[in-house]
């Protein structure tokens, strides 16, 4: 099953494979850097079930030979400081490999530059700041970044509803929300939307109606939300409540089973764009949601998705490059081409950072579907 | 058998010893004095009395029944009061509310309580007219008669006094001990600790003389006043 | 100042409606904490806590166990009481002896308040989770048809829960009995003690009382936020601390017009301020240095000689 | 229970080297968090409950990025201009904000922080706002971690050194002072709002300093760096660590950092059931916390104290004033003339104390109105009257603690009404209180020395030199004060920690304080309170002696006996209002004084 599609794909990487003959070792560290506990850990435990069933996949499929990949999961509090601690611990003491993580892009600004120094590969799989990736040589990704995705959503949009004029509201005290909400105003003066309203709220706040009601009253014909899943939910009730029926377009963080299963009918009509979504028909996300119900009796997220990727994109550099050696494992990451993930066919640009596909879906009934 | 039995009582902070092997006994229905220099262990005595500190040995019998180890709310309710030094009145409170609180650990019908609290007003009519005022508004004297009035809401058989003649005007001073002697005549036995020596031995019947810690001396007060060394130690020329 | 929307009547009230129900919810959750601060002096920094688990309680019991409302805000006011108790008997009582300085109860409140924090997240998990609509039906009315101004039934529940519970908790301490034995241990512990009040059940009875208040501040505050996180009392515990200030440490009603202006406030800065949304946080303690200045005691504050 | 200090710090130490050793980088989070921790120690020690050690840690950090990236100023410049931002700012919102008491101090502190962070977000031209500034591609990065640990170690090693050095000079000794008992402090000379900014002060630059490295240790900020939690944090560190002693916050930032990364290397995070229970090392963390604060309340500098201090050094001896020696006693006269004469020389003769109309009302009720009087120098008042006259309130005038309402008051010639207390006792007038205010926790001779404040001059800088001028005049001072508890029959009492005392020689230490100012005029009020009849006439016979050398005083007293045999004069108050004044004998004749006051027999 999957395991065999990743091991033809590995089979771009022969060459580097047959260059190094040095066999791999019994078994082969990746550190896990995530946010496990506090505010953010909802993003950091979903990524980890999905690392942890990849390894579980590769490690059973023998698609590192008889090598088996060992995880090394620490928590890093969304604390910098804590941050730096971890990765040089697992740097250090326990000489992993590769890190995947950390969750939040703050923390991979103060952690990334540790690794880099001591020239141990990092790929996150959920920071999309900008500057992630020009941080250095060492430092990957496969979140892709918002500038990636919002453009194309947008112009589904238009296509559909040819609004004239928009609105958005943000958290103004957070690094995601505030560059999705950059890039969203950025593509829509690009497509010539006029913003007529924006507004902010701050972690913390669990009460948008005065913002909504202020948005409302300068009758936007859609409303863009940027917000992470705790508040997209209730954003999206209380628009709700309070009577806006205009299409409601999300940032990522609404491209979650949680936001359906919470806000309900709240969330029909909403549109989001992304990498990936639960009913993806890409064969490798069939499996892999499939195998992520049985083992966790839950729906995985998009967070979830990209983890499980992670580490097979990971595992197949280490079987590409032959090697457990970092610098190796960062060589064999960076020529990553039309590997089959989850996210579809993925691939890694000249930055380091990720080229795969994005698209536009909608909730109807309940579900995610394409938008058209 | 006498109302207060002391045997032995030790009183320590820390390194210090305030109380050393004191033992004395009350009878009901009398005034007894404490009298003494400064840091004789007067205060800690008292404060041992009503649990405030604990006493680090001896025992403390009140009533035949042994009080040492009770807390001191069980101790104001087996019927031993203190007025404090310092007086300790309820500032925010009203002058009312400092009287109904006296009377909190009683469980008599609340028409026996009514009838003390009109008592109480009836002798210190100062504070009748003051009930509503707030009680740190009062000053010296008056919140010297609340605090007397309100330990007498509790239905005291043992009222403890800790200087209650400290820092008032000399004509106040001399209505405080007529009010004691007339507490006393109504039935409550009185401990009472003054500096103001000599006037508190005037209305005690027996007077016990503290001295680092120790009893010094005891006796009938006239015994007392009369005892040249007292005098000269602790009395000074009348 | 956005003159085309303060020419808006509807706008206007609607934001009344809304700074109003925001200031009450405020105001709820200050009354148990500045109560508890007047009688002990200490800042009880799990008072977040336990209104995040009164939360949780109340949405195991309407949401999961299918109870109706009523019966969840008494079943979240216990749980708050029993939480609180727990609190003084681990985190206050073995600290309330002499040497103990005031500010150590405030680091043992930190440490109780982290590990209920994170017993909440082990067990809880940190996704939102909502009371299903069945709880309290979420349709708003609208007052003056179609357009006029909305109101929700959470809304009217916080605004009547809140004046009630400052009326009922104003009556119990100036004029019953515990409650004037409450203000003699606030006053002074050892006069108190004298007077025969068993100064520690007086102080359990005050626990019970904010512990059930900030049972009350949790229930009401995710019906009318619907988003129950643990992470929720780091949400209001900062404006919390703000709004008793304002009102006074200790001073019970002080708390609730605390928590109205500071409601009012904040929705009348987002709603009228060009970019007010992104310096509401900072406008709330601009009027709280404001006020201050001008009556360093609160706007209600009267000293420490009417406190409690 | 007992737990030996040097055992728990012994611990807390190695912990910390072993993670150190184990991991660099948690050096600097502990240098830095022991930074911090001296920041909140700096306002606390000086009575202040200050949360805004976060905000100038935000300020100094973003500071001194800002100065990095955009100037491209030199690591080793941009950190000291960092500092000197906080320092303005401090400065600016030090004014109105040390006006407040407790807790409320505590929040507006915490709504400074607050809105810096607000400022951050809004300012993105300057702090790439929500987004964060990101220092690590900066070129200053990596020249800066190289040196990061040991700057940062010797930073805060000189930190230690200037706490070591002004807790043990009169900067520290008045610190001490102001936190035990800001009112007695400020009537002992001590200008008690100056030491107060110049903690607040202190406490933001450290505080800067902290942030700074931190920026440079950590390489990108966000907003979320410094928020409310981690002001709490900060507080923690100091209050757990003790805020009595500078090395207390070190130990508490030690502690509590050291805590939460040994659970998490001791526990892992990959064994068996806990793999799914990360929330464990955060759980055994709070317990900690709870469990040691409980065994050590006072923080763990406060287990040290308990030591060796406050020991009875022997018994109290009565009160032997006949006993005094009168040589030695009459240098404090002599001094005092000294003081006078060097201060305060400007005023005419027949003009000591002059009150003129003094008045001064609380709220709408006057407590005093209408009072003249003049005093003489080297004679002894009396000041009665029944409780509520105004006697306190007129005291407090005189001694600055309160300003009247009206009238004028003159001392040596110049207008001292609403004069800071601290001036007027400088200027040479001492008073002591009817409710004791001594510095409970301070020994009896810290009481004492504390009243040498304002005749010690070597300031700050000769103690962070320890000059030996400095050292001089500090023996000097405890010598003498030794010298005066001597002759109050206190010596064997001078290591007792002050409220452990009896009230009536909490009395005589008092007195000892007020004497130690050499003051010219000395307000005593119900000095003879607690004090027995035998104790209160050697009192009188203390006060006579005292008028001897020089000094002159006015005595507020019940203690008719006392009153009679000491003073010269005496007034009488009633309602607020000076209804006689006379000799004793004049006084104690005189109809309306009997009927308000003495009474008849």
């Amino acid at each position: 099953m999957s395991a065999k599609r990743s091991i033809l794909c590995a089979i771009a990487f022969a060459a580097a494979a047959v260059a190094s003959a040095a066999p791999l070792p019994a078994t082969i560290k990746i550190g896990v850097v995530e946010t496990l506990t506090g505010d953010n850990s909802a993003y950091g435990i979903s990524i980890r079930k999905g690392i942890e069933l990849a390894a579980e996949e590769i490690n059973a499929s023998k698609l590192l030979g008889s090598s088996q990949l060992a995880l090394v999961v620490a928590d890093d509090k969304a604390d910098k400081q804590e941050g730096i601690s971890v990765f040089t611990k697992l740097i250090n003491d326990e000489k992993v490999s590769a890190i995947i993580g950390p969750t939040l892009s703050g923390t991979a600004f103060a952690a990334d530059p540790v690794a880099q120094k001591a020239g141990v590969p990092v790929l996150g799989t959920s920071t999309t700041a900008v500057g992630i990736t020009a941080m250095g040589d060492f430092i990957f990704r496969d979140s892709l970044p918002q500038a990636a995705v919002i453009p194309g959503t947008l112009a589904a949009v238009i296509a559909k509803y040819k609004p004239q004029k928009a609105a958005l509201l943000f958290q103004a005290d957070q690094e995601y929300s505030k560059s999705e909400a950059d890039v969203f105003k950025a593509s829509l003066a690009k497509l010539n939307i006029q913003l007529v309203a924006t507004e902010s709220y701050s972690k913390g706040d669990s009460d948008f109606r005065t913002q909504l009601q202020k948005l409302f009253s300068k009758k936007p014909d859609i409303l863009v939300l940027c917000s992470l899943v705790g508040e997209a939910i209730p954003v999206l009730q209380q628009a709700r409540e309070i009577g806006i029926t205009v299409p409601i377009v999300g940032g990522n963080g609404f491209n979650s089973p949680n936001v359906i299963k919470n806000a309900k009918e709240a969330a029909e009509g909403l549109i989001v764009g992304s990498s990936w979504f639960i009913d993806s028909v890409v064969p490798k996300s069939k499996a892999f949601v499939e195998a992520f119900r049985k083992k966790y009796g839950g729906d995985p997220d998009q967070f979830a998705s990209q983890g499980y990727s992670g580490l097979f994109i990971v595992a197949n550099a280490i079987k590409g490059s032959g090697s457990a050696d970092r610098t190796a494992i960062r060589d064999a990451l960076g020529k990553v081409k039309g590997l089959d993930t989850t996210l579809g066919s993925f691939s890694f640009d000249e930055n380091r950072d990720p080229v795969c596909q994005s698209v536009p879906l909608t909730v109807k009934d309940g579900k995610y579907v394409l938008f058209q | 058998m006498s109302l207060l039995e002391v045997r032995d009582l030790e009183v320590r902070y820390g390194s210090i010893e305030a109380v050393r092997g004191l033992s004395f006994s009350v009878e009901a229905g009398a005034i007894v004095a404490v009298i003494g220099a400064n840091g004789a262990g007067k205060s800690s005595t008292l404060l041992a009395l009503s649990g405030l500190v604990r006493a680090s040995s001896g025992s403390i019998a009140f009533g035949g029944r042994d009080i040492a180890a009770l807390r001191p709310d069980r101790i104001v309710r087996a019927g031993l009061v203190q007025v404090p030094e310092g007086r300790a009145i309820l500032a925010p409170l009203t002058v009312a509310e400092n009287i109904e609180l006296g009377a909190w650990t009683r469980r008599d019908a609340a028409a026996e309580v009514a009838k003390d609290e009109e008592r109480v007003y009836a002798l210190f009519p100062r504070l009748a007219e003051r009930r509503l005022q707030l009680a740190g508004s009062l000053s010296g004297g008056e919140q010297q008669m609340l605090a007397i009035g309100r330990a007498l809401m509790a239905a005291p058989k043992l009222l403890l006094l800790d200087e209650p003649s400290m820092g008032l005007a000399p004509m106040l001073v001399s209505a405080i001990f007529e009010t004691i002697a007339e507490i006393r005549r109504s039935g409550t036995t009185i401990l009472l600790v003054e500096q103001n020596a000599r006037q508190a031995l005037r209305i005690a019947d027996s007077g016990l003389v503290l001295a680092h810690g120790r009893l010094f001396k005891r006796g009938p007060s006239e015994e007392l006043l009369a005892d040249p060394a007292i005098v000269e130690a602790f009395l000074g020329k009348a | 100042m956005d003159l085309s929307l303060l020419a808006d009547p509807v706008f206007l009230a609607q934001n009344l409606v809304d700074g109003l129900s925001r200031g009450a919810l405020y105001g709820v959750y200050a009354m148990g904490f500045t109560l508890i601060f007047g009688v002990l002096d200490i800042l009880n920094l799990a008072h977040a806590a336990t209104f995040m688990w009164c939360a949780f309680v109340g949405w195991l019991i309407m949401a999961a166990g299918g109870a109706p409302l009523p019966l969840g805000l008494v079943a979240a006011m216990i749980a708050g009481a029993a939480i609180a108790l727990m609190l003084e008997f681990v985190a206050f009582r073995p600290l309330r002896r002499e040497g103990a300085d005031k500010l150590s109860s405030m680091i043992s409140s930190i440490g109780a308040s982290l590990i209920m924090v994170s017993v909440a997240e082990a067990v809880f998990g940190v996704q939102t989770r909502r009371f299903p609509n069945s709880v309290l039906n979420p349709k708003p009315f609208f007052i003056g048809g179609a357009g006029g101004v909305r109101i929700s039934r959470a809304q009217i529940l916080i605004l009547a829960a809140s004046v009630l519970l400052m009326v009922a908790l104003g009556l119990f301490i100036r004029k019953s009995r515990m409650g004037k034995a409450i203000r003699a241990v606030a006053a002074s512990q050892k006069a108190a003690r004298l007077l025969g009040i068993d100064v520690n059940s007086v102080i359990v009875v005050t626990f019970l009382v904010g512990g059930a208040l900030a049972g009350a501040a949790g229930i009401l505050v995710a019906l009318l936020t619907n988003n129950i996180v643990p992470g929720m009392g780091n949400q209001i515990e900062l404006r919390g601390l703000a709004v008793v200030i304002l009102g006074g440490m200790g001073n019970i009603e002080g708390a609730v017009v605390g928590g109205f202006l500071l409601g009012l406030v904040e929705t009348l800065t987002i709603a009228y301020v060009p970019g007010g949304s992104d310096i509401k946080d900072a406008i709330a303690f601009l009027i709280l240095f404001i006020i201050l200045l001008v009556k360093p005691n609160g706007i209600m504050g009267r000293g420490k000689a009417d406190r409690a | 229970m007992k737990i030996a200090p040097w055992a728990v710090a012994a611990v807390v130490v190695a912990a910390d080297a072993y993670l150190c050793v184990k991991n660099p980088q948690d050096l600097d989070r502990l240098l830095i968090n022991a930074m911090l921790a001296l920041s909140a120690f700096a306002t606390l020690h000086a009575r202040l409950l200050s949360l805004a050690s976060a905000g100038f840690a935000a300020i100094g950090a973003y500071a001194s990025a800002i100065f990095t990236i955009k100037l491209g100023l030199p690591v080793y410049l941009s950190i000291p201009a960092a500092v000197l931002a906080c320092a303005a700012v401090a400065l600016v919102i030090g004014l109105p904000v040390l006006r407040l008491k407790d807790v409320y101090l505590a929040i507006c502190t915490l709504g400074f922080g607050e809105i810096v962070r607000v400022s951050i977000i809004l300012l993105p031209g300057l702090t790439g706002g929500a987004t964060g500034a990101n220092l690590s591609t900066g070129f200053a990065y990596e020249a800066m971690k190289k040196t990061q640990a040991w700057s940062l170690a010797l930073a805060l090693a000189f930190l230690c050194y200037l706490f070591w050095s002004a807790s043990r000079s009169k900067t520290g000794r008045a610190l001490r002072a102001i936190r035990e008992n800001p009112e007695a402090a400020e009537t002992m000379g001590i200008d008690v709002v100056a030491y107060k900014n110049m903690a607040f002060l202190a406490s933001a630059c450290i505080a800067g300093l902290a942030g700074a490295f931190y920026a440079h240790s950590i390489g990108s900020l966000d907003n979320g760096d410094f928020k409310f939690n981690r002001a709490v944090d900060i507080l923690g560190y100091a209050v757990f660590g003790g805020s009595g002693q500078w090395f207390g916050p070190i130990l508490g930032a030690g502690f509590l950092t050291a805590l939460p990364i040994l659970l998490r290397d001791g526990l892992g995070s990959s064994i068996g059931f806990l793999k799914d229970f990360a929330q464990l090392p955060n759980i055994l963390n709070g317990l900690a916390l709870m469990l040691v604060i409980v065994f050590a309340p006072g923080g763990i500098a406060a287990l040290f104290v308990r030591r060796g201090e406050r020991r009875a050094t022997g018994p109290a001896k009565a009160m032997k004033l006949d006993a005094l020696d009168v040589l030695a006693f009459a240098a404090v006269g002599s001094a005092a003339r000294d003081s006078a004469a060097r201060g305060l020389s400007a005023g005419g003769p027949g003009t000591f104390l002059s009150l003129s109309g003094v008045g001064r009302s609380f709220g709408g009720v006057l407590a005093l109105s209408e009072l003249s009087f003049d005093m003489e120098e080297g004679r002894i008042y009396g000041l009665i009257g029944p409780n509520g006259a105004g006697k306190t309130t007129l005291i407090n005038l005189v001694s600055g603690l309160l300003p009247p309402s009206a009238g004028k008051i003159e001392w040596l010639g110049r207008e001292i009404q609403g004069r800071k207390a601290h001036r007027i006792a400088r200027s040479g007038i001492a008073r002591t209180y009817q409710n004791i205010q001594l510095f409970g926790e301070m020994s009896v001779l810290e009481n004492v020395v504390v009243g040498h404040h304002a005749r010690i001059r070597s300031g700050l800088l000769a103690a962070w030199l320890r000059l030996p001028s400095m050292l001089r005049e500090e023996a000097e001072a405890r010598r003498e004060a030794l010298g005066l508890l001597g002759r109050l029959g206190l010596s064997g009492l001078a290591g007792m920690e002050a409220a452990k005392l009896s009230y009536g020689d909490q009395r005589r230490v008092e007195i000892a304080r007020a004497l130690a100012l050499q003051p010219r005029l000395l307000l005593l009020d119900e000095p003879a309170a607690g004090m027995n009849e035998i104790e209160t006439a050697a009192l009188g016979d203390f006060i006579v002696d005292l008028k001897r050398h020089g000094v002159a005083i006015l005595v507020v007293e019940h203690h008719m006996d006392l009153i009679m045999a000491a003073c010269d004069e005496i007034v009488v108050l009633n309602f607020g209002r000076k209804i006689a004044q006379g000799s004793p004998a004049a006084v104690s004749r005189d109809e309306t004084v009997l009927e308000a006051y003495l009474g008849r027999e």
